[in-house]
């Protein structure tokens, strides 16, 4: 277990990709939408906490197919499967991989481009907040949504296309956190909320992924 | 004789083919009926007008859209507990014409907001949960078009539909927390009768049977496409090993 | 005996159109594919049999 | 050790083998053989669990199979010390060092897999079944791009896990100068259902059809 | 030539890839933006050119890496290139080729989603004209990252950080033209800085991506 | 046809052959043989243009010399018969007809490449080789996964096309039965730059660390 999560963290160091790449787009998304969207501070003001959490959505489902494509390839998971360990615990050992690499780099670096977006100062620590209380749950669902497209080549849009829907939820509570934080108001039912998804997730969805992951590879 | 000797391919196809007339006819007469009386032969609401008669068509289209999905639910889980060929196709046939219901539901629900609420679209939850209903139609047949193996695909298709089912709802509740909405609430249920005018109660209870039966048509000709589609690509199989 | 639809016949004409239009188009997609791997399927039985002989 | 029963498999649905039986005692290997296409890599993946079976069983613990194929997850960014270490983890070994010695690769451990030759990365997905430390080797043409010496190494590492009580199940085309059965697979390919052979959930026709039923 | 048009579409549309799916994504930007900032109509209308421009361009983004990617790793560039087709011709075309299969549907669609996100008829035309003018360059720019990313493994992200610059003045111009169109304003300006960039790049980054594949393939 | 002059190459900057020489006329077949990790598929690369030498020459027309490897360029997706016919398309010719009889798979020829089994892929590589009506063949290990009667097949293939005028450059471990040369490469691995070997840029060391330079 903990060497498959050193391993999975080396890969993505060595790879030159996961994780700083993450970043890397997620700081491009906050620089496009104000060339976009134009600069008035107002409009930035409001829109903020969707785009910087959107931000943080699209960062991590770029990286997702990483999570089993590699290992599917080069024929890792064939063995993984038959070996003395569990699946579910590899599977959720991965999405913990993805998640250090991915989704707490986000949230420390968020306050930084939320500047550039002109979000309130009140606004800052509940947006930390949220994104590490909910980006969890995006590695987990994408962890099982990258299990469901392992055996498509090149699946990466059609994986898009199956996780984003799944990552509503989290995203309307996450950005209402922001923003309520922001104007001063209770957050406290928004951030329950996200965190109930982020532990069912991270309590079902291995299971999920794990029968996912034996389907896709028994096919003849 | 049990139940699930229908789910043979076989059986299947015999039942099947001695039913769909009769499910057809139903579903012509009560479209006909419904959709012709609704159209030509009610008034107009004093407060919507005309837009009124985009009730016969709007709201069995959304109901179907739910219950399609809801059947296919069903047929998922059939199939990964038991393992019953038809049932998985059942729900892969079921899949395009829930899209279509929910597109419909979606297409009048626009035309009929821009009269009443003044815009094409607002982001209301049950329009927004719509919209995600039909994500959610569009992720399960990109799969199974994917996966290229038949059996593999109804597999990861039944567990998308499960899993696909919990976020939806509660997509649906954080829609609701986000927004309170325009839309009305039911005002169909049996008991509610009152909330929805005699004149306009009839027509929609018969188009509603018509798109049920519709709906019904339209599964079972595709699930024996699908199961005749699959036979013949066994039959291929077989002949290039031959 | 067309009703009298007022202002609004625009929008009740066509979303009765585009429902009328999309379920058609299913339909006519579902009897087209069928109708088509029906006649394939009869083929190869035929030459599933042909073969047995 | 491994017992295989009256085993049909298929291959994108479709049965390709049937009737196929045979037991591996320990000390003992099985070389199957056959023309393209007859289906050993099939048999293989079923035997190592990775398929399920049309009909017929396999006896064997799951978890004493040790299976490798030409993808051998083998991770191109890891040395080849990083890349056995965590096999050796996943299945609670420690010591790389006999398999790194028995496939010759000690002057290559801190090598990225990545600039290994074919015949070396070869080599290295042999020494990953050895840190397995399970007893029944299931080999799909191990031997591809391997020199004539790393052949006969390869022999005798086989011979020296049969010696230790292991078995062996490889499909090859060529000699590996090892002492084994052969089991050659063309005598069981799969009948076409009519003919005896095993029927699929839509092997069988549709009366109606030729009735003219509607639609 | 042709033949490789027709096999790459071909296989855009066997992959069940190519095509819907960049649409789909498109669409789900669409959906995802309100439901992160909220569903104000008047902030949706200002931001909707912006957003609708970064939807169409994360789309393309996404599939870019089928460009070159599943030629490099099935070893048909190595071939190609000693082979009679000009790599220039050859890039050009799998340029092409993207462009059919993601930009122009996505220029066929985006009206309808413009409406999800309130921006005003009169947008509408110039929306489809400048993504018409637009979408071309962004393949363009698209095959020249992928050409230089061929050698990465996964290089999805990396290739976006390369890509995502370069596509800044696309983005600019694209969005000025629909607010000014929604505005009522004059869009002549933006809209030829846009064609300008269109046929600036294909006339000229077709030799730079094919001096870059050259030279990914060569590393010893 | 083909001339090979005092030529070095080099895999990741290490230089791992030099001063290999040979030369190859119409008719006539060249087979490369050594053990795994010499530089047969360095050597191979840079024969075809993929890579450039680091010392020596090369005398050939690049347009007359058709490479395969491992890695054969067939999509999954499509059919054997689309997938000849696109290679065939891009080299100008147009008939798919003979390559798909001389490598038997005339029975497979509507079948998606996905469904092929690893030998029958390996056919389908070879066949597009023969499309592309390149005289000068340069072959990685062709024979990998073919079982004795598909290697009889592809050595007859050789044959008929060295009768017909080209040649062929064949790095592979095992015996043919063509009539060929055989080169062995062993002699000609590199040597360290102090024993006369080529020297790259960073092979010299810098004198002055040595008297302490600053820094
Ligand atoms: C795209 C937009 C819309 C969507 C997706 C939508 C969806 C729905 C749904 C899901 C139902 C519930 C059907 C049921 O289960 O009973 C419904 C019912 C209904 N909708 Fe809409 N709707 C939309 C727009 C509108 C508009 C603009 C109006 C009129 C102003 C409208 C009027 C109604 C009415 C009168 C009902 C019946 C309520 C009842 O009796 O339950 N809808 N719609
Ligand atoms: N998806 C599929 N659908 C139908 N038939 C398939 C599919 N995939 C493979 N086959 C066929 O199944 C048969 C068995 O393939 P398998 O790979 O097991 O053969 P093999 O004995 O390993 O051959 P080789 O020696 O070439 O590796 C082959 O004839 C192959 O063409
Ligand atoms: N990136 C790299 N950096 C340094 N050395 C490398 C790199 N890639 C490969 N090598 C080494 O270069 C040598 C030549 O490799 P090559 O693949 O040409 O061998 P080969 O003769 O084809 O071997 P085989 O028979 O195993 O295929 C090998 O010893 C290999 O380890
Ligand atoms: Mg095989
Ligand atoms: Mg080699």
């Amino acid at each position: 277990m903990i060497a498959l999560l050193i391993r999975d963290l080396k890969l993505a160091f060595r790879s030159g990709g996961g994780f700083g790449l993450g970043l890397a787009f997620f700081l491009l998304v906050a620089v496009l939408v104000p060339l976009g969207v134009g600069p008035q501070g107002g409009t930035l003001a409001r829109i903020a906490p969707g785009i910087l959490w959107i931000g943080a959505l699209l960062a991590c489902l770029l990286s997702l197919d990483r999570i089993f494509a590699l290992d599917f390839e080069d024929g890792t998971l064939e063995i993984l499967i038959p070996s003395p360990l569990p699946l579910e615990g590899a599977v959720a050992v991965k999405a913990l991989a993805h998640w250090l690499t991915t989704g707490l780099p986000l949230a420390v670096a968020a306050p930084v481009l939320a500047v550039l977006l002109h979000l309130p100062a009140s606004g800052l620590p509940w947006l930390v907040a949220s994104l590490a209380i909910g980006t969890p749950a995006l590695s987990m669902i994408g962890a099982f949504g990258a299990a469901l497209t392992v055996g498509v080549k090149r699946g990466g849009l059609l994986l898009s296309l199956l996780v984003l829907p799944l990552y509503v939820p989290s995203l309307i509570f996450g950005a209402e956190v922001v923003r309520r934080g922001a104007e001063g108001m209770a957050v406290g039912t928004p951030l329950a909320f996200l965190a109930a998804i982020t532990l069912g997730s991270a309590a079902s969805l291995p299971f999920a992924a794990a029968a996912a992951l034996r389907m896709s590879l028994r096919q003849g | 004789m049990s139940l699930w000797e229908y789910a043979n391919p076989k059986k299947f196809m015999q039942t099947s083919g001695a039913v769909l007339p009769w499910v057809a006819g139903l579903a012509a007469i009560c479209l006909g009926t419904g959709l012709i009386w609704g159209f030509f032969f009610t008034p107009d609401d004093y407060r919507q007008g005309s837009t009124v008669r985009i009730i016969y068509l709007h709201v069995p289209a959304a109901m179907m859209a739910i219950n399609a999905w809801a059947m296919m639910l069903v047929a998922s889980l059939i199939w990964l507990i038991r393992r019953h060929h038809v049932s998985a196709l059942a729900a892969r046939a079921a899949a395009p014409v829930g899209l279509t219901f929910t597109l419909i539901a979606l297409a009048t629900g626009a035309l009929w907001g821009a009269p009443m609420w003044g815009t094409w679209w607002e982001w209301d939850p049950r329009l927004t949960s719509f919209l995600i209903l039909a994500l959610f139609y569009l992720g399960y047949i990109a799969l199974w078009q994917a996966v290229e193996n038949p059996d593999t695909a109804a597999d990861l298709t039944s567990i998308l539909c499960m899993v696909g089912s919990v976020f939806a709802v509660l997509s649906r509740y954080a829609v609701n927390f986000w927004n309170q909405g325009l839309h009305q609430g039911a005002s169909l249920s049996l008991d509610q009768r009152e909330n929805i005018s005699n004149v306009f109660w009839l027509p929609l209870v018969i188009s509603i049977a018509g798109f049920v039966a519709l709906f019904v048509t339209l599964v079972l000709l595709r699930t024996r496409t699908e199961i005749r589609a699959r036979r013949l690509s066994a039959l291929i199989a077989r002949e290039r090993l031959a | 005996m067309m009703p009298e639809l007022g202002k609004y016949a625009g929008v009740v004409l066509s979303s009765w159109g585009l429902s009328i239009g999309l379920i058609a188009a299913l339909l006519a997609l579902t009897l087209w594919r069928g109708r088509k791997i029906k006649r394939a399927l009869a083929e190869a039985e035929a030459r599933a049999a042909e073969a047995r002989r | 050790m491994l017992r295989v029963i009256d085993l049909a498999c298929a291959r994108g649905g479709v049965p390709v083998l049937e009737s196929v039986a045979f037991t591996l005692a320990p000390g003992e290997a099985l070389v199957l053989r056959g023309p393209n296409g007859i289906g050993k890599t099939t048999l293989l993946r079923t035997v190592a669990g990775l398929q399920v079976p049309l009909a017929g069983r396999i006896e064997a613990k799951p978890d004493r199979i040790a299976y490798a194929a030409h993808a051998d997850g083998i991770k191109a960014t890891l040395s080849v010390a990083e890349n056995l270490g965590f096999w050796a983890a996943v299945h609670g070994q420690s010591d790389i060092g006999p398999a790194v010695a028995a496939m010759n690769l000690s002057a290559l451990v801190n090598r990225p897999a990545a600039n290994l030759s074919a015949g070396q990365k070869r080599r290295l997905g042999l020494a990953r079944l050895m840190v397995t430390g399970r007893p029944v080797w299931v080999l799909d043409e191990p031997t591809v791009s391997l020199d004539l010496a790393s052949v006969a190494l390869f022999g005798r590492a086989v011979a020296a896990h049969l010696a230790g009580g292991g078995s062996a199940l490889i499909a090859t085309h060529i000699d590996l100068g090892i002492e084994a059965r052969v089991l050659d697979l063309t005598p069981f390919r799969a009948r076409p259902p009519g003919q005896g052979g095993i029927a699929t959930a839509f092997d069988g026709g549709f009366g109606d059809d030729a009735a003219g039923a509607f639609l």
